[in-house]
């Protein structure tokens, strides 16, 4: 077994830098790697390129980074929800590259997965496609679209092994699973960690191969964005 | 004329026995409220999930748990959870049935616009793109004009575009529209809208064949 | 809850045709979709085209059909151990594609998410690549694949639910999920079949929404091709 | 000159603490033996695991857990079974960092052939192109000539290729051998073999700087 357990977030965010590109799973506010978003703030790296389907809301995830100023340009499908982030877009502060949701997790995956490039529907005959190869297969049209290439992936799982193996719950699972390997170096926090062996290896989500670094997460707040309930009848 | 829950409810008869369905946020959502309770559905929400159920009671809520739209849902049997590569794989791979999304804007061509006002507003396409794509069966639920009172049927879309020639059908809260080669054709009326209405609020090409049913609900 | 459960192999069978271009799961003997094989060779059904990693062996799996001489055309990585499979390719009367194993994987996952091509660096600069597009990606070279088109695809699996919901044990994985949604009609075969809401949704290896039909198999054999053991000191 | 199991032990010195490590069939599948147990190492079988452990005790065997060359296995704490396309996503996306693997022939610009004598015999590739086209740190286990006597390290292959320009290193009965722009650079002498024997079998450019050590097992 390859041990990938280290102590605490100060541990798990050993060399990253200011400009550098990074990663971080989660949709809106479900299943953010909240240890690490607090200690990119704390550590006030800057010029930072955040690979995020979203950039949670004014006070919360991403959108910390964000107040601070220390995100250069978000690559995201969507920008609802937070009008820091829609203010700093407008204003021209924030550089935004809008990619469809679809694209935005095989872009992940393909940089998991040793591809470089492949070819979508997705945004055919939009502004998205602009630039970029088309080409028609079968009759319908497809747009190339390349593997991201990222420094950091930080990914937030319900349990994890001492090995680096992950288990997600829910829809908290979202696009963490696609970035694991698909940065350099890929950090894991986890709600409960446990030793090698605990996890059945046919239940694993994500193999340890395709982290670096886990470490047992404190005080998730899992926030929700929009709690919705029925009338008991 | 229909107020959002009509549409809804006008929309949850195209829903039909076996169908895998992606609602998008807004409109779309409340279409699930509508579905017959004899056939046998099952909705997708791309941040992965397949097999929604309804919303929670208080106090059973779990962060873990939602829609695309971020509310707090519930799962029925035969659920399933999944990353957001294989959500679009559904989507993609044409494994989802029936997608039913808002629009700002169609054109009689089939072209939808709904994630950018230049300059102004920019919401982003989330999931959108993708599924415009890809699905074959693609309806679109909105008002029949912008709160200026301007029409959101078009020749063509004058904003950023989502997809190309996708959109098949359009329910509005006046009218029921297919996208034909032609233009929209006209295909009901809803209860108390006359003709004469939708023409009037319908900037695009409006195909009108012989006498134009009041819709049923 | 879609129900896909029907009631036998025979049933699920429906619609099958001479000449159909069918996708196998399983790794040599292992997870293989012993029922369905079964029933081809039953049904006597010629000329088809087989995508599976392997063909079995002489008297068992695929080399059931290829003995009796139902199969025009096997794309497959690996050969060896079936000396019939091997003397009918080298004598012509078997058309074989053989394709690398990571792309014969990926070209059953692309038809199953909607892509229609992507570029692999397997196989450059071989015969394989011969006739293909190939693009430098950052400094390395790539072979354009495309994605399969089946109308069959029989898989295995372990435990499975009336959605078709599909859990997977052990290496009897393998090509079986790639294989799911990936053909006009998808077949699953399994160990055990429960009703819908009995399997955890987190738990679930492929959403019954790649399933069209789903029996509960019988008679498993489950061969092991290569026993192999070490002593007890 | 070395046996298999020789071979085998010789190559173990390579894999390092740390190594994710895909052990081809034959001769590469014995090193597993022969690694220190030190160091943590963990094996990727490409059929669908990670983390495997010995062969399993007589009666303990499992159909459903096997190796890629079919064989029965077990696994170790920490290990996880997956499918197919993520195994190659493994392999591509160079997440395993030592590929050992046999040959027919190897050529001093590192093309490697091991699949396919045209009109004779053909195996098929399995994963190997894969392995070979995306691993950075490629090791070769094989004899030294073939069973005609002729070398296996060669100018230019003959056979049909596997890959291209990717082997770095040979270990075979008779010596180790780095691939290097000018040709397979003479590393190390198995036990008792001269470098004069060694040459003789070599049709390859045979580069030789220096005293040659014997190796140390």
């Amino acid at each position: 077994m390859i041990r990938k357990k280290v102590d605490n977030v100060q541990e798990a965010l050993e060399g990253i830098q200011s400009g550098m590109t990074l990663m971080l799973g989660g949709f809106g506010l479900c299943g953010i790697p909240e240890n690490a978003i607090s200690e990119l703030v704390r550590l006030g790296v800057e010029d930072l390129t955040c690979i995020s389907n979203n950039a949670g809301v004014d006070d919360f995830g991403l959108g910390l980074l964000l107040q601070k100023h220390q995100v250069k340009k978000m690559i995201s499908s969507y920008v609802g929800e937070n009008d820091e982030f829609e203010r700093q877009m407008l204003s021209g502060e924030l550089d935004v590259e809008l990619t469809p949701q679809g694209t935005l997790a095989e872009k992940c995956r393909a940089a998991q997965a040793g591809f470089p490039a492949f070819f979508t529907p997705a945004g055919y005959g939009t502004e998205v496609a602009e630039g970029k190869e088309i080409r028609e297969f079968n009759g319908k049209m497809y747009v190339l679209e390349e593997a991201f290439a990222a420094d950091f992936s930080f990914v937030k799982a319900w349990k994890g092994d001492e090995a680096g193996n992950l288990i997600f719950k829910g829809t908290a699972r979202n696009f963490n699973p696609c970035m694991c390997g698909a940065a350099k170096i890929t950090v894991a926090e986890v709600e409960e960690l446990v030793p090698a062996g605990q996890l059945d290896p046919n239940e694993i989500h994500i193999p340890g191969i395709f982290v670096q670094r886990i470490f047992q997460g404190t005080n998730y707040e899992k926030r929700i964005e929009q709690r919705t309930v029925r009338e008991r009848l | 004329m229909l107020d959002k829950n009509g549409i809804a409810k006008r929309i949850a008869k195209e829903v039909k026995d076996g169908y895998y369905v992606n609602l998008g946020i807004g409109i779309p959502t409340l279409v699930a409220n509508f579905v017959r309770d004899d056939i046998s559905v099952e909705f997708q929400s791309e941040n992965g999930v397949l097999g929604m159920g309804p919303f929670p009671f208080a106090g059973e809520e779990d962060a873990d748990i939602i829609n695309a739209g971020k509310q707090t849902i519930t799962t029925l049997p035969g659920a399933s959870f999944f990353d957001s590569a294989t959500s679009f794989g559904m989507i993609r791979g044409k494994h989802v049935d029936l997608t039913i999304l808002g629009a700002m804007e169609v054109a009689e061509n089939g072209d939808i616009a709904n994630w950018k006002i230049p300059g102004k507003m920019v919401k982003g396409m989330g999931g959108a793109m993708d599924l415009v794509a890809s699905a074959e069966n693609i309806i679109v639920a909105m008002m029949h004009t912008n709160r200026a009172g301007a029409s959101k049927l078009l020749k063509q879309c004058s904003l950023p575009l989502t997809g190309v020639g996708c959109v098949k059908k359009v329910v509005t809260n006046l009218a029921v529209l297919e996208v034909t080669g032609e233009g929209f054709e006209l295909v009901e009326r809803a209860p108390g809208v006359s003709v004469a209405q939708i023409e009037e609020v319908t900037e695009g090409t409006l195909v009108i064949n012989g006498e134009i049913p009041e819709m049923e609900l």
